[in-house]
């Protein structure tokens, strides 16, 4: 079979199995177990709804638990045992050990930098890049060259970046721009990528450029949002625009701020393709994630990699609780 | 204090569409002018060019004998309500009103002194601390008023500043603007709104915007008794003047006009010989017609009633062309569905345009 | 597409008739994962065209950028290839202490004994303790790299009126001399992303059979002598004389951690020369600049051991070994392929394949620099085996790396060799 | 906003040039790789990208003379160019490394044996000696030159149709479209009747599987990578693309889940209610009103996850498997920079030819992008 | 066809939050019933239980004397028209008519005419292929009518369904509905509205809701003219009937009252001895007094007067705690303000309360 056909072939039954199961429970659901007809009417109307919601959820429920929830407790469970000793229940000894570990320390560092860095930045640069953006008449073509690092693989940003980096010697031609500037502004060539701890921020900047984009698009329609007349409101107060950004136009756009910066440090807990493939956690640059994957497909330490996972999820606790509070809320 | 004096003044966007045109306008310190006009007339484009938020492509306009055209906002002594009330979110009542002073660098207790004043004169001193989020509609619209008094401007601007109250709530507060206006009579207002009770109570005088211009300006009992044109007549008053063609039959100082369908109708509006056998619009409003046994001005069939309690409304079967004729009789009246019905009206309450417009006052 | 036709030349290709008369595979298809991609891929699976064509097997090649990640993955989850080949001794040794691998079997040992010089050492590279702790063979070594190559340019050397040193004492007395004259002697660069800092490790191993016996070298690379032993150190240190002097090296001693590994060579090249001297292993002429003709343009020499230390002819490589990671006829046959001189020499007449296996012809050499390494490597003395390929994978592909940045960085060769010997004891 | 009177137009300025230098700076690594895939591999390692639009000048790196012998009277000539292709202007060059701008253009030289070397500044030369040059090693010439700008599209002809990629990209394209589309399609389909679920229907527990959702947006995919392969193994779909649709659908579900339910929990109540007062089941409800309401969010997250699975690599490589005939394109340009790392010009090809698709995608659909995020996330 | 019966109908939120309760009412067929009340009283609420989207916490609720507790909305025989319309914005208005017939699996023809007469019947034919978005605010509200009309439903519930129009639309479309109502005189209406005059002119009956129950239910007229509480009598009427606190001075068929002020009113209510001396509040609806120059109702400074055209409302000073006084008269009064005026009243529109709501009817 060509390719082609065989392509379309299973795209066409792939998308078919899955809505002929949506299709087909729910008939089952009205027509067979509980019709919705005879003496029983309303009770079986009650009774489908009560069942409906988790015929809806059961895929993705199912996908989720298998692909995600088992993993993170089979996760769990490995942190907890020795590969070692044949599975052996060990307690916290394994975190015990990574807690021994500076590189661990150094992670936690640098991740807990990041998490502080990287949301801040984007979203700085984002509300500056939307502010500034919404009001020119080119601005659209401006956000789309802003927002398309996003467009561009983990790996594809690192080539790019590694190339803005790139160091010569000092005589030679450099051919990284970041070098090449320093050198024209009378510098000695540097190697960005190895001076410890600014090097963590030459990293970032690399997630900051991706992630920028994304804060933009949103702030932009969350400035747009803004009624005008608050804006006019202001004018007529006296305002300069810098003081109708900042005491006028920000607060007011501060929940969408919150959500932005939530989404941000979801992507910066999960950041390892940049790091591993600018510098693999070395010159003091590494991150949790990384860590985490150095200890299991480098050193098949399954026990420590785990436990360095399960701090990973620790650390999305707090934003795990604020949604919780916040659907509560909502459906109250 | 402040005189406003709009000479030619026109506006046009984007260097096509032409808004305004030609409009001029004297406005003495301590007027309240209420500009009234269909949507889309441009009456909030004409207030934001005052106010400075809208550059004026034509014309000058003058604030106290200054032309102001590049002045920016800030700088012409105005203060603006808007319709949205435009209240900051994020900042208590308080803050809201002291915002343009903090903008302004006036020190602390000359502040506070200004805010407690305006909140004590429009009752919001218990509110000084709450976000607008947790105040109800009329009181968000007197905090955006508060807003406005206390930079102390010598011209507040309204833009349809009740149209988002209740029904209630809109009469207590065009009561309270109006009180307002009295407490503080040298300062000018200028008020935009498309209802008519607010026009016809608060105005000294209201400008009429149609067609890109000023269709009439003057008093509303002016406007009412006196209306310059069809589209002003039928523009003031709720429901709108019912016009009926007809011929003038007679002349002299009351006029005859003999109707379409037959009946006649005697105006005080005087006319020349000159004018025998002219076509006219006989011009009723709903309120002014009385049912008659006699002779009257309009016959026809009731279409439908409404009794609104005080004042029942006859909705007459349209004949022909002709747009449904409405009248509005006081008290109640049952049992008027789909009989035959004349109305009758006191000549001095007749009006007569000629020529889709102008109309037959000499 | 084979790219030699059978019958021509000076291949045995009695050996591949032969072979081809044994086997029958027809319809059996034998999966071979391998560390080769782009244009050694290509070289990979012209070898592979014979097996398929003597066998009748239907042969699928694949590799990936992450192949050492993707063989453990595979293996874990029970989906491997027939057949894996890597460059780490380390992470075989891992594979087979959990029984992802099969024994190869004692008649296979024998034969490696007899037929690849040296054969005892590369039966000891290919054996290790199975899960029940029994050490036997589980890798075949196929394909190798010489490590103790040093790289220059002829006319360079002419121009400057320098000769080629024979002994280690000559090579650093050359280093001072360029220095002396204003030139920089070597190009270094240790940059490779992610595996920043092995080229680092090859010139400490190298040196480490230049200052030590080979025994010590063996403890070495199994721990048993600490790492942070001063012979170990003095190794280090030795290496620092070259590379941590900001005279003898090109951009001075900050820009050897960051010096790509792939671009470093370029300085030979430059117009006037960056450096002179370039240690790194047989396959770098692939990143030497187009059309370089090598013996012409460039050429090596073997970096010269002490002349004082009396220990011999130390050769310093590296190389792939090929493992049976789920066993069937086709996979068996493969291994049985690889024992045959065609399995060599195709690879050899083409470009940057080397072997030990005596019975393969020298002539099919594809270049006469391919031919004088191979040389080097069935001269030695002593062959040994890239040592951070041999340590566990946390060190020998972790700190160890990361300790030869932070000594060229400036960190002492005491602390930084402490320091790879807390992370060893940390994954004992 | 721009009609306030009195509004300086200096201001005006200031925006346009900031927002000017922003796009700059976020333009400046793409457009650096973009013109790196233009110029061939000693260009990029031995200029800036930035100067490859103006001539400029340098020391090249030695030349090998090289050309046909000829034999005139009794002197062997050989004639020929430095420069073959490019418009090249010498000013200096040389035969040593030591001195390698030892001669003006045009200047004969002497070298050994008898050998006379002229080089003008064209880059023609002419080497001629009385004895034959058979079996002679020629000697190298060192240039300080002033070349033009100079691109190619050598490197994507490598990359598109290489010897090592061959007819492999076209291949590996269509198994990357067999991979997303439906890696796409799948997850929003599943995550919109749970996002339906979670949004507009009762049942206890809503509020601690929405967080739940979002707790697993965090988790790292690499932890599930084993068991899960090992699962696929274990209950026969082995490698395959059932088994990187699913992979995808589980890994891009938590997202796809709370963008959806997001938007909507934000549909107008009164619609749904509508829709039922008229006799639609929740089914209909569904697929009827809330789908094609949902539009935007739907397309938002269909960005999102395309260019996820576009440019993913692990996923495709651990579930697909590293087969020739199953290899994604992404995983396919990885390979072509060999086993050693790549060079530049690969690199910067393949990374361009791999951002194609994602960019087209991107700009076609950028529409719905913005809307459908507003929808999500501000509320 | 259909009735309506709610017997001691009851709502609480999440088991603590009790809007309604003991709701009882008898919707007979054909019936247009509009539901008033001050905003959040539970209007919405109880127009959604009988639509079913409400669970019914307490009682009973029968449609055609079935009990339909449970009874899903679709087969309850209603349909509803949202205040926002709730058109699908996806489907054309023709398919916005058709969705429930689809659902419902009706032969394509059948839709087909069942869409083309509702469309006729409002005017909508020319609009049958547009997008809802493409529609103006009233023409929206047209097709949300029709879709219910197409449904063939007994019994129609709106929800505030012209609170979104402005105000000329809204006139329009009021008079619309009255004339949809004639068209179907067996389909049962509800009706939901906060717009006085919508109540009073569409309804059959009225029922006022406050505090969680029924305050009044009556026609119209009955509770303009009847209202049995204060609240009822504030609550219908604009502006509010003003209360004026007095004590009953004779009795009989006429009942005499002394205001504090001093005044004295005449009122048909008849009472009898017992009353003597009961503390009283008398009602007099602003539209109900006219100037005396004699002895009157109710003597005060006029504060502001607002003149409306046809007639003119006289703000009176507050006195003491009392709420402000309002007049309205007929015609146009100028110069009153800051004048004492008296006003007088017809005894049989003077309303007597006892005890913040009852009416003194007996
Ligand atoms: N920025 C603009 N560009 C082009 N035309 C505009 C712009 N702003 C307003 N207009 C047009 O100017 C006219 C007047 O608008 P304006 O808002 O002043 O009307 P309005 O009288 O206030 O109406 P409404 O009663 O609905 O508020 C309208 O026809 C409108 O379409
Ligand atoms: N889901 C709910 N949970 C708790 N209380 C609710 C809920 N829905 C409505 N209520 C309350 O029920 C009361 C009645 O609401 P309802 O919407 O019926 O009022 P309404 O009379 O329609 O008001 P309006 O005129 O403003 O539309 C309100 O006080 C409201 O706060
Ligand atoms: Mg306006
Ligand atoms: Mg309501």
């Amino acid at each position: 079979m060509h390719p082609a056909v065989q392509a379309v072939l299973t795209i066409v039954i792939g998308l078919g199995a899955c809505i002929g199961y949506f299709w087909a429970s729910n008939q089952l659901l009205d027509r067979v177990i509980f019709p919705a007809r005879g003496a029983n009417i309303a009770r079986n109307i009650r009774r489908a709804s009560m069942i409906r919601p988790w015929l809806f959820l059961f895929p993705a429920m199912f996908a989720l638990g298998l692909y995600l929830a088992w993993p993170v407790l089979a996760t769990l469970w490995l942190s907890l045992t020795d590969r070692d000793q044949g599975g052996a229940f060990v307690g916290l000894a394994n975190y015990a050990q990574m807690s021994q570990d500076p590189k661990f320390w150094e992670a936690i560092r640098n991740n807990l930098l990041w998490l502080v860095v990287v949301p801040a930045a984007s979203t700085a640069f984002g509300l500056l890049a939307a502010q500034l953006t919404d009001r020119i008449g080119w601005g659209n073509i401006a956000k789309s060259l802003i927002f398309m690092p996003m467009a561009i693989s983990f790996v594809g940003a690192s080539v790019i970046w590694k190339l803005v980096y790139d160091f010569r010697p000092v005589g030679q031609e450099q051919i990284g721009i970041l070098n090449a500037i320093w050198t024209g502004l009378g510098g000695e060539p540097q190697t960005w990528l190895t001076m410890a701890p600014w090097n963590s921020f030459f990293l970032m900047a690399v997630l900051i450029w991706i992630q920028t984009g994304f804060a933009m698009v949103i702030l932009s329609a969350a400035l747009r949002g803004i009624p005008e007349e608050t804006v006019e409101a202001a004018i007529v107060d006296g305002a300069s625009p810098l003081q109708i950004f900042f005491r006028i136009k920000v607060p007011q756009i501060r929940s969408t701020i919150v959500v932005v910066w939530t989404t941000i440090t979801l992507v910066v807990l999960k950041i390892f393709d940049i790091v591993l493939a600018m510098t693999n956690g070395q010159w003091e640059t590494q991150v949790l994630a990384n860590y985490m994957y150095d200890k299991m497909f480098r050193a098949f330490d399954w026990g420590v990699g785990s436990a360095a996972a399960m701090v990973i999820m620790l650390l999305v606790l707090p934003i795990l609780v604020w949604n919780v509070v916040n659907v509560r809320r909502e459906t109250r | 204090m402040a005189t406003l004096k709009l000479t030619d003044v026109g506006k046009t966007y984007g260097g096509t569409i032409e808004v305004l045109r030609h409009i001029n306008l004297d406005i003495k310190a301590g007027e309240l002018i209420v500009f009234v006009g269909p949507s889309g007339c441009g009456k909030s484009t004409l207030l934001r060019m005052i106010a400075g938020l809208e550059r004026i492509t034509a014309g000058t306009l003058e604030i106290g004998g200054q032309v102001v055209n590049d002045v920016p906002p800030a700088q012409r002594g105005i203060a603006m309500v808007f319709q949205s009330y435009a209240l900051y979110p994020h900042m208590t009542v308080r803050d809201n009103m002291a915002f343009a002073l903090q903008i302004a660098k006036k020190s602390k207790p000359e502040i506070d002194t200004a805010v407690e004043r305006a909140a004590k004169m429009l009752q919001l001193t218990p509110y000084l601390d709450r976000l607008p989020k947790a105040l109800s509609g009329g009181q968000r619209q007197r905090v955006a008023i508060g807003r406005a008094i206390v930079r102390d401007p010598s011209v507040f601007l309204f833009d349809e500043p009740l149209s988002n109250l209740d029904a209630a709530l809109r009469v207590a507060t065009r009561i309270e603007i109006a009180q307002l206006k009295e407490q503080m009579p040298d300062r000018t207002m200028i008020y935009v709104t498309h209802d008519q009770v607010e026009a016809m109570t608060l105005a000294s005088r209201i400008v009429v915007l149609a067609n890109r211009g000023i269709a009439q300006v003057g008093s509303p009992l002016d406007l009412y008794e006196r209306p310059n044109s069809e589209f002003v007549a039928q523009f003031i008053g709720s429901p709108a003047m019912n016009l009926v063609p007809g011929r003038i039959t007679a002349t002299g100082p009351r006029t005859t006009v003999t109707l379409e369908d037959g009946g006649s109708a005697l105006s005080d509006v005087p006319s020349t010989e000159a004018d025998m056998g002219l076509l006219v619009n006989v011009g009723l409003r709903p309120e002014d017609c009385m049912i008659t046994e006699g002779q009257g001005v309009f016959t026809g069939t009731v279409a439908l009633t409404e009794a609104l309690g005080e004042v029942t409304l006859l909705h007459f079967e349209p004949q022909g062309e002709a747009p449904a004729f409405i009248a509005k009789l006081p008290g109640i009246h049952r049992n008027l569905r789909g009989r035959q019905v004349t109305l009758a009206c006191d000549p001095d309450k007749v009006h007569l345009f000629h020529d889709g417009g102008s109309l037959l006052y000499r | 597409q084979m790219v030699f036709t059978p019958g021509e030349g000076d291949f045995n290709w009695q050996s591949y008739e032969e072979f081809a008369a044994e086997h029958d595979l027809s319809g059996e298809t034998v999966n071979i994962f391998g560390p080769w991609r782009g244009d050694d891929q290509a070289l990979v699976e012209s070898v592979l065209a014979y097996f398929a064509e003597a066998t009748g097997a239907n042969v699928s090649y694949a590799s990936s950028e992450t192949y050492e990640q993707q063989i453990v993955i595979d293996a874990e989850a029970g989906s491997p290839p027939n057949i894996a080949i890597l460059p780490q001794p380390g992470l075989i040794a891992d594979l087979v202490s959990k029984g992802f691998v099969e024994p190869l079997g004692e008649e296979t040992a024998d034969w490696l004994r007899e037929n690849y010089a040296a054969g005892d050492s590369w039966v000891s590279l290919g054996s290790f303790p199975g899960p029940e702790g029994d050490s036997q063979l589980y890798a075949f070594p196929y394909k190798i790299d010489v490590k103790s190559l040093v790289w220059y340019v002829p006319e360079n050397f002419e121009d400057a009126g320098y000769e080629v040193p024979e002994t280690l004492e000559d090579l650093k007395t050359l280093t001072e001399t360029m220095a002396e004259e204003g030139e920089t002697p070597w190009c270094i660069g240790l940059g490779s992303g992610g595996a920043t800092g092995w080229p680092a490790t090859d010139w400490v191993e190298d040196l480490m059979l230049r200052v030590q016996p080979p025994e010590v070298y063996d403890q070495w690379v199994s721990n048993e002598i600490a790492f942070d032993d001063p012979r170990v150190i003095e190794a280090i240190e030795e290496f620092g004389w070259f590379a941590r002097n900001d005279a003898f090296v090109a951009g001075g001693a900050g820009a050897v951690a960051t010096t790509d590994f792939r671009e470093s060579p370029n300085g030979l090249f430059a117009s006037p020369p960056q450096c002179y001297l370039h240690h790194q292993a047989s396959f770098i002429p692939t990143f030497f600049p187009e059309g370089t003709e090598l013996g012409l343009d460039a050429d090596f020499f073997y970096m010269p051991a002490y002349e004082g230390r009396d220990l011999g002819k130390p050769v310093l490589g590296a190389g792939t070994l090929a493992f049976i990671t789920k066993d069937s006829p086709g996979a068996r046959a493969f291994i049985e392929f690889l024992q045959t001189p065609i399995a060599h020499e195709i690879w050899m007449a083409q470009s940057g394949f080397l072997t030990p296996f005596k019975g393969a012809n020298a002539d099919t050499y594809g270049s006469e620099p391919l031919r004088k390494q191979g040389e080097i490597l069935l001269d030695a003395t002593t062959f040994r085996f890239d040592g951070s390929d041999l340590m566990p994978g946390a060190v020998g592909a972790g700190s160890f790396w990361t300790g030869m940045v932070d000594y060229v960085g400036g960190a002492s060769a005491e602390d930084v060799a402490a320091e790879i010997q807390r992370s060893w004891d940390a994954n004992k | 906003m721009d009609n306030i009177a009195g509004r300086k137009p200096a201001l005006t300025w200031v925006v346009h040039l900031s927002v000017v230098v922003l796009v700059a700076l976020w333009l400046l690594p793409t457009l650096g790789l973009l013109v790196s895939s233009f110029r061939t591999a000693d260009q990029i390692s031995n200029s800036g990208w930035w100067s490859a639009f103006s001539a400029q000048e340098r020391q090249a790196p030695a030349i090998r003379l090289e050309g046909e012998e000829q034999q005139q009277g009794a002197t062997y000539v050989i004639e020929g160019t430095l420069f073959p292709a490019t418009d090249t202007t010498l000013t200096a060059w040389g035969t040593s490394s030591r001195a390698p701008q030892a001669y003006e253009p045009g200047q004969s030289v002497d070298l050994d044996d008898g050998w006379q070397l002229v080089v003008d500044d064209r880059g023609l030369f002419r080497l001629s000696a009385p004895q034959s040059f058979e079996g002679e090693r020629l000697p190298r010439v060192f240039t300080t030159a002033t070349t033009p700008p100079e691109f190619t599209l050598q490197n994507y002809g490598n990359v598109l149709s290489g010897s090592t990629s061959g007819a492999g990209v076209g291949q590996a394209f269509l198994n990357t479209l067999t991979v997303s589309i439906p890696a796409t399609v799948i997850p929003i389909l599943v995550a919109a009747f749970a996002a339906y679920a979670l949004a507009w229907m009762e049942f206890p527990g809503r509020a601690l599987l929405v967080a739940a959702v979002v707790g697993l947006l965090v988790v790292p995919l690499q932890l599930a990578l084993i068991p899960l392969l090992q699962l696929h193994n274990d209950i026969g779909i082995g490698k395959g693309y059932l088994g990187v649709w699913l992979a995808h659908t589980g890994f891009g579900l938590p997202l796809a889940i709370y963008l959806l339910r997001n938007y909507m929990v934000g549909l107008p109540k009164d619609i749904i209610e509508n829709a039922r007062v008229d006799g639609a089941t929740d089914f209909q409800v569904f697929v009827k009103i809330v789908l094609p309401l949902s539009f935007p969010a739907l397309a938002s997250f269909a960005i999102f996850q395309f260019l996820w699975t576009w440019n993913d690599l692990l996923v495709a490589l651990v579930f697909l498997g590293t087969d020739d005939d199953r290899l994604v394109l992404t995983a396919r340009l990885v390979n072509l920079m060999g086993s050693r790392g790549g060079q530049w010009e690969i690199l910067a090809t393949s990374a361009f030819v791999s951002i194609a698709v994602p960019l087209m995608v991107f700009f076609a659909m950028q529409k719905y992008l913005v809307r459908g995020l507003l929808a999500g996330s501000v509320k």
